[in-house]
């Protein structure tokens, strides 16, 4: 199945940026202290959706957010009542500009893990009822490794509508799920922006296939990073007693940045606020780096080591998920390495690990 | 779950005139934890204290919350009607709706009754937070030791001793009685030191309580209130003290001369000596730095001629332990140099002496014979010019503080010099005259008129020589002229201060010292011979600068408050103490630091479970906390807590409002 | 409580307008030996003073530890008043001077992040100065009323 | 400012006497031209250690890990960084004599961008206090100066502050870069993370995060050093500065220009107290 690709240029995409914004609860990146950050806009100049890779926070918090009230309730000498949660400021039908090619993957990867076991509801109607709009990046990051991991940029269907530059200077909108084409569809503005499919001859779209290619393959050149990730997956899985952890996480601070910011990290605690009779629960992030993150009741703790959270945190993004939802929970976009105090990335951990002598 | 039973007090009219009682009950009914709540018209009276004992019992209580007075008037009272249904006492809270509310909202009752709603509410959140606490017993060692055998020491040894607690008293000199034995006569009825001294001084060393380690010093002292640990070393006196009959043969013969430290340098002692006639215990010793034999190997005259044999050369410092209980600090003061006083001539001009040398001078045991010289050409002295506040109450050059006994013992030395040379007279420059006590203001009248000592106003600003005398020039403020007197000896009422070692010796008892090395005492007005440190008193002018009748007052007092600590066994104390979590605690030792009671040491403890590197916690004695809360809230890993008022009881009274 | 008459603004926040039957709740935080003493000598002289405060008994004023302060302010109160012993007189030597240090700093650091400095305040009040207590109460007060509520960094969603 | 060969030299001789077990230091990325801190145990590596203006980060951080507990560790320090060195000596929380420390006489140090770190600027202390050996000429302790961020603030109005700070709070993604990157702070189990303040103050929200940054920059009043490793590791880029400069220079004004750990044995302002301290705030 294919879905319908549009083609306008710059004041084509702003106008259509310009109306969704107007029409629709639109999110988009919005600079603050030097860094982008999802936030709710209101006009096009608030925001900036082509938002430079390094400097954007990821999109996870939109799904998924810092903290989140996942009950409230209230309890007096009659006893413990539940009460009806404030209504989800997240859920209702909303549009996402400018969301990089990586972070729209981390959600996809996160479908897996709020599909399994318990139901998230929560996120996946806040997923369903998002439309991502994704800016494709014409050049890699320092520390970007998307194009290296189990996923096809140019067929991605994280993201509901892809906005490509091509080489020609025009701008391709590709609808990549049906959600998109739609939403695409219903918003297109025929003045500035034509379908490829109705207006190109067979010639024609096969130039722009050509063009799409070549910019594809010039895209990926400007790729420092490399690696081959099913070479990853089986040596890391080998690797589990390997003292290259250690010396992979000699210099790590135990800040917890890099889980933080990570579009598919996931974990959370639990944790009760009460002020006086009424209480709320809160569903925060939490970090496989934190000390205190396996710390037992009785007051053990299995990961007291750094080197052994460091394991468990690549292991997982490159082993355990992969073997229980077919994906690598890593999707190469860099953020950890780019906030990292101390310039670790999770891409240099792994190559050490997997590129040291296998255990016995 | 807590259980907890509210009781609303009446207080006869006195709450319930202004707040509707039954409403704040209902409002403590709404409270989840809240499972028994009433009222009563005196809830400190028998019957309101029973509805508390039936409550616990019936309803299973395990806090209780009474909404009444001031915790600071009935809290002990409730305690013990818990205590009595068998019920910690420190599971009560008490909510202050009579002083705080009642009677200060007299005007609007609904505001009132909202506010004792919300005080009852705040005491419900924090009971549910209290822990059961027991009172802290602290065992305690008998034994008291007093350092510094001055006239302060000897009275707090005897006071304690004569109430059957044995007490160790260390003298750093050969002898003790200290600076009153140096005295000739005293203020204000000019009865002689030493005749009322001497009996006590014998005392000591006969009374069967009493052990007295002369010539020593107190090196160490460990522990805290009722068990310390003090190490004393006795310094070598090369004499044997159990067969020496003390017959002086040995001092009489001893070749070697050295400054009299009892006559203040006047005149010359032996290497082995005793300080004075009359001292205690009257054994002489050998002074190591002069000693011949023991500097070059020569002479050993004094063990020639000892019939005992009680010379031993080959003695040396003995380090003694005692496990004591409490100690009275009483290291006596020293007289301060007057050299800054350069205007003065101090140091260039023989004549010019202080007032410790002028004593010693006019008193019959002294050097002269008592009879004052000039220190030049040994003549009688005629025109005497006594200053006062040489150092004293000035900023620039000496010592902030007024000495206090200056004013008195000048007027005491014009009449000495008027006794001992009747055509003498006495100028006596002063800022004033500050003879507040007991007969004082009488002995300075006494002083002017019987002897006619002239007191001049106004302080001197030169001393020059002129052939054989002294002038000092001066101001006499109250004819507003520029005086100037032709003396032959003038002697300088030099400023107090305490003894030079009190700060080292601060530092040792882990006690605190002032600006000028005065031992602190714990609170000026109401702890003034206590120090912040339990168990340690302080008692004569180590503390600040008095007189003898002051001195044996604080002495007393000391004695007091030792054998008050000593009345039982052990000492019963509130429970209100730190406590530290030894997992949250890293080490900084900042409570340490900000600690004013020495309450809180390290110790080091195991990493991890059963891990050989070690880490270091605090540790809090809980015999010397006071439960002030300073550590608590500087502790940044908030490691420790203060049992009663822990950071959860008063966040959850905070949030609670 | 007071009665509020006219429209109250909060201070920090021009646009949050105080309700009709808004009363200003203030936490009192008073060391046993002095403040606490005093302000039961206020109670005992029956000196009047508004019915806002809250007082919660420590030790000491050493023992106020900053976060609650912070707390406070981000829960109930609007107002913070911290009371001790006079220079001097602190029943544990030197509690206080400690706690005036860290008072100071906290106080600064709560105007820079948007307080008003009114919303904290600190006293010294002995055990003998009943009638100051009444009149420092007073005056947190009517100082409280003037700033209107405290709306900064609250606990979100959570009735006052 | 390039002392890499004295350093790797120093390193190597420390190593080859066996007078240290670890030695932290600098080392060039791999990718651009800023540095990362390095923590060598393998004398071989030696040669991969740097010291330049762009050697930023205080590595005093690293005293508090696994590796370098008890350890004998070598290691270099700028002048904020030997004054947070000097606190944690204080506070016993490593050993002077396990240490051998080289102190270098700092010209200050850039950020990414090649511009002066604000700090540097601004900087009081330039020299290592605490030192075994000092590489350069070192230049004294320099006047005070009061942030120029600190001021500016100052000058805007209640309400202006309190948005711009409510932005901070807001941004605020609480993962605790900050204080996992402080070296100061070493708590065995930080207090907001204690269940005391996880009751009231556990998940992730912003009035956490207000609650969580006014405790940490309290609890560093009078210890914060200046050394910005928090705002460097802050993935939200939040100004965490101000709130230290705010009280290092309320603490500079009011108490004897105390400065943190510049004298030996400072324990930092809330530690100690003064007569004069002022008085007139207090009704």
């Amino acid at each position: 199945m294919s879905f319908s690709t549009f083609v306008t240029d710059k004041t084509g995409l702003q106008k259509l940026y310009e109306a969704i914004i107007s029409k629709h609860e639109t999110y988009a990146p919005v600079e603050k202290f030097g860094k982008y950050d999802y936030k709710k806009v209101s006009s096009l100049k608030e925001c900036d959706p082509d938002s430079p890779i390094a400097m954007t926070m990821s999109v996870k918090p939109l799904f998924f957010p810092r903290a989140s009230k996942i009950m409230k309730y209230e309890a007096n000498s009659s006893g413990t009542t539940i009460m009806e949660t404030d209504e989800d400021p997240l859920a209702g039908k909303r549009v996402v500009l400018g969301v990089k090619h990586c972070d729209a993957r981390g959600l996809q990867v996160l479908d897996a893990v709020n599909k399994w076991d318990y139901i998230d509801s929560d996120f996946l109607k806040r997923r369903a009822n998002t439309v991502i709009f994704s800016t494709r990046c014409d050049k890699a990051d320092t520390h970007c490794f998307c194009t290296s991991l189990d996923y096809d940029l140019e067929k991605l269907d994280a993201l509901d509508v892809a906005v490509v530059n091509g080489s020609d200077g025009k701008i391709y909108l590709q609808a990549r799920t049906g959600k998109g084409d739609i939403f695409l569809k219903e918003n297109s503005d025929q003045s500035t922006m034509y379908d490829v499919q109705n207006t190109m001859d067979d010639v024609r779209s096969t130039k722009y296939e050509e063009d799409m290619k070549k910019q594809y393959i010039a895209f990926t050149g400007s790729f420092r990073l490399k690696m081959d990730y099913k070479d990853v997956n089986e040596k890391m899985a080998k690797r589990f007693d390997s003292p290259a952890f250690e010396e992979a996480s000699r210099n790590c601070v135990s800040c917890n940045t890099c889980a933080f910011i990570c579009p598919t990290c996931h974990c959370f605690k639990i944790s009760d606020e009460k002020i006086k009779d009424t209480g709320v629960r809160y569903k925060s992030y939490d970090s496989c780096n934190n000390v205190y993150f396996t710390l037992e009741a009785g007051g053990h703790n299995p990961r007291p080591a750094k080197f052994r959270r460091w394991r468990q945190r690549s292991m997982h993004k490159f082993v355990y998920y992969k073997e229980r939802f077919g994906v690598n929970l890593c999707v190469g976009c860099g953020h950890c390495a780019i906030s990292c105090p101390v310039n670790i990335s999770i891409f240099d951990v792994v190559n050490h690990v997997a590129n040291s002598p296998a255990s016995s | 779950m807590a259980r907890v039973g509210v009781f609303v007090c009446f207080c006869g009219a006195n709450i319930a005139d202004f707040v509707d009682v039954p409403t704040v009950v209902e409002e403590a009914k709404k409270i989840r934890e809240v499972k028994f709540a009433i009222d009563y018209k005196y809830m400190c009276s028998d019957p309101g204290q029973q509805m508390i004992r039936d409550a616990i019992v019936q309803h299973r209580l395990t806090s209780i919350v009474v909404a009444a007075c001031s915790p600071r008037m009935h809290e002990k009272t409730f305690r013990k009607a818990l205590s009595d249904a068998g019920m910690n006492p420190y599971l009560l809270e008490v909510a202050n709706i009579r002083e705080h509310s009642s009677w200060v909202h007299q005007k609007d009752k609904k505001a009132a009754t909202d506010k004792a709603g919300d005080l009852v509410r705040m005491a419900v959140a924090k009971s549910i937070a209290n822990e059961q606490l027991h009172e802290i017993s602290v065992p305690v060692t008998k034994r008291a030791l007093v350092i510094g055998g001055g006239i302060a020491g000897i009275q707090a040894a005897l006071d304690i001793a004569d109430a059957r607690i044995p007490v160790t008293l260390v003298e750093r000199s050969p002898s003790i009685g200290g600076r009153m034995a140096q005295l000739d006569e005293t203020f204000p009825t000019l009865d002689c030191s030493q005749c009322i001294l001497t009996p006590k001084m014998v005392d000591v060393a006969s009374h069967p309580y009493i052990e007295l380690i002369p010539y020593s010093e107190v090196i160490e002292l460990d522990g805290f209130v009722g068990n310390y640990k003090a190490k004393i070393r006795k310094k070598a006196s090369y004499v044997n003290f159990k067969s020496c009959t003390g017959c002086g043969a040995c001092w009489q013969k001893c070749p070697v001369k050295v400054p009299n430290e009892y006559n203040m340098g006047i005149d010359k002692r032996k290497a082995i000596y005793t300080p004075f006639p009359q001292a205690v215990p009257n054994k002489p010793v050998i002074d190591a730095e002069h000693c011949t034999y023991l500097l070059k190997g020569k002479c050993g005259i004094c063990a020639k001629v000892c019939e005992k044999g009680s010379i031993d050369y080959t003695m040396q410092d003995e380090i003694i332990e005692r496990e004591i209980g409490a100690v009275v600090v009483a290291t006596g003061y020293g007289m301060w140099d007057a050299k800054p006083y350069e205007e003065y001539g101090v140091g260039r001009y023989k004549d010019i002496i202080n007032s410790l040398e002028f004593e010693r001078m006019v008193s019959s045991n002294g050097p002269t014979g008592g009879v004052p010289m000039r220190p030049s050409d040994g003549k009688i002295p005629k025109t005497v010019v006594f200053i006062k506040c040489v150092g004293s109450r000035d900023k620039a050059k000496g010592i902030e503080f007024c000495s206090k006994i200056c004013c008195m013992y000048t007027a005491k030395h014009a009449i000495l010099l008027h006794h001992k040379v009747h055509d003498s007279r006495a100028y006596i420059f002063y800022m004033d005259i500050r003879a507040a006590g007991k007969g004082y203001e009488e002995f300075v009248n006494r002083a002017q008129v019987e002897t006619g000592a002239v007191y001049l106003r106004g302080r001197v600003s030169k001393i020059y020589q002129k052939g054989d005398k002294l002038m000092v020039r001066g101001e006499d403020a109250q004819i507003g002229q520029e005086v100037e007197v032709e003396a032959d000896l003038v002697v300088l009422a030099t400023a107090v201060i305490p003894d030079k070692g009190n700060p080292a010796l601060a530092r040792l008892l882990g006690i605190s010292y002032d600006k000028y090395g005065y031992l602190s005492e714990a609170h000026p007005k109401l702890r003034p011979v206590e120090t912040a440190k339990a168990g340690i008193f302080l008692a004569g002018c180590t503390q600040a600068p008095k007189d003898i009748p002051e001195t044996v007052a604080q002495a007393s007092a000391c004695a007091a408050k030792v054998c008050g600590l000593f009345a039982g066994d052990t000492m019963k104390k509130d429970p209100m103490v730190s406590t530290v979590s030894r997992e949250f605690c890293s080490g900084c030792q900042n409570c340490v630091k900000v600690c004013p009671y020495q309450a809180i040491v390290t110790e080091d403890i195991p990493l991890g479970h059963g891990s050989k590197e070690m880490r270091t916690v605090a540790k809090i004695n809980e015999g010397v906390c006071q439960g002030c809360g300073s550590c608590v809230a500087i502790c940044r890993s908030m490691a420790i807590n203060l049992a009663g008022f822990t950071d959860p009881q008063i966040i959850n009274e905070i949030v609670a409002i | 409580m007071e009665e509020v008459k006219e429209k109250i603004v909060s201070i920090e926040k021009p646009d949050l307008i105080a309700p009709p039957d808004w009363k200003p709740v203030i936490v009192g935080i008073l060391c046993n030996w002095c403040s606490y003493a005093g302000s039961d000598l206020t109670g005992t002289s029956r000196t009047q003073y508004p019915p806002n405060i809250r007082i919660i008994r420590v030790p000491c004023s050493s023992r106020v530890d900053p976060w609650f302060i912070i707390k406070a302010l981000q829960t109930t109160a609007d107002g913070v008043l911290i009371s001790g012993c006079h220079p001097g007189d602190c029943h544990y030597i030197s509690g206080n001077y400690y706690a005036r240090r860290r008072f100071l700093v906290t106080r600064e650091l709560l105007k820079m992040v948007g307080f008003h400095e009114h919303r904290v305040q600190f006293s010294w009040v002995s055990a003998a100065e009943g009638s100051k207590f009444a009149q420092v109460v007073k005056k947190v007060t009517e100082d409280v009323i003037k700033l209107g509520p405290l709306h900064l960094y609250k606990k979100e969603n959570f009735s006052k | 400012m390039d002392y890499s060969k004295q350093i790797q030299d120093i390193a190597a001789k420390l190593f080859a006497d066996g007078k240290i077990d670890v030695f932290v230091g600098y080392r060039m990325n791999s990718f651009d031209d800023n540095q990362i801190p390095v923590v060598i145990t393998d004398p071989k590596e030696v040669a991969e250690l740097v010291f330049t203006e762009k050697s930023v980060f205080n590595l005093t951080n690293y005293l508090k890990a696994d590796h370098t507990r008890n350890k004998r560790v070598g290691l270099v320090v700028k002048g904020c960084d030997s004054r947070s060195l000097n606190l944690l000596l204080t506070e016993s929380q490593v050993k002077r004599e396990k240490l051998y420390i080289i102190g270098i006489a700092c010209e200050g140090v850039v950020d990414d961008k090649g511009q002066k770190m604000q700090n540097c600027v601004e900087c009081i202390v330039p020299d290592a206090v605490v030192f075994d050996e000092m590489l350069g000429t070192p230049k004294g302790i320099r006047d005070y100066i009061v942030n120029a961020d600190i001021i500016e603030l100052a000058g805007k109005g209640l309400v202006e502050r309190r948005e711009y700070f409510e932005q901070i709070f807001e941004n605020c993604i609480r993962c605790n870069a900050c204080r996992h990157s402080c070296p100061l702070c070493y708590c065995a189990k930080c207090c907001i993370d204690q269940e005391t303040a996880t009751i009231y103050n556990g998940s992730n929200t912003s009035s956490s995060a207000f609650h969580a940054l006014m405790t940490w920059s309290l609890h560093l009043a009078g210890r914060c050093v200046d050394c910005r490793n928090c705002e460097k590791a802050c993935p939200s880029h939040l100004p965490l500065h101000l709130l230290h400069k705010q009280n290092e220079k309320v603490i500079y004004d009011n108490f004897q220009n105390h400065l943190a750990g510049v004298e030996e044995g400072d324990r930092g302002a809330f530690y100690k107290y003064s007569l004069k301290d002022p008085d007139d705030f207090i009704l």
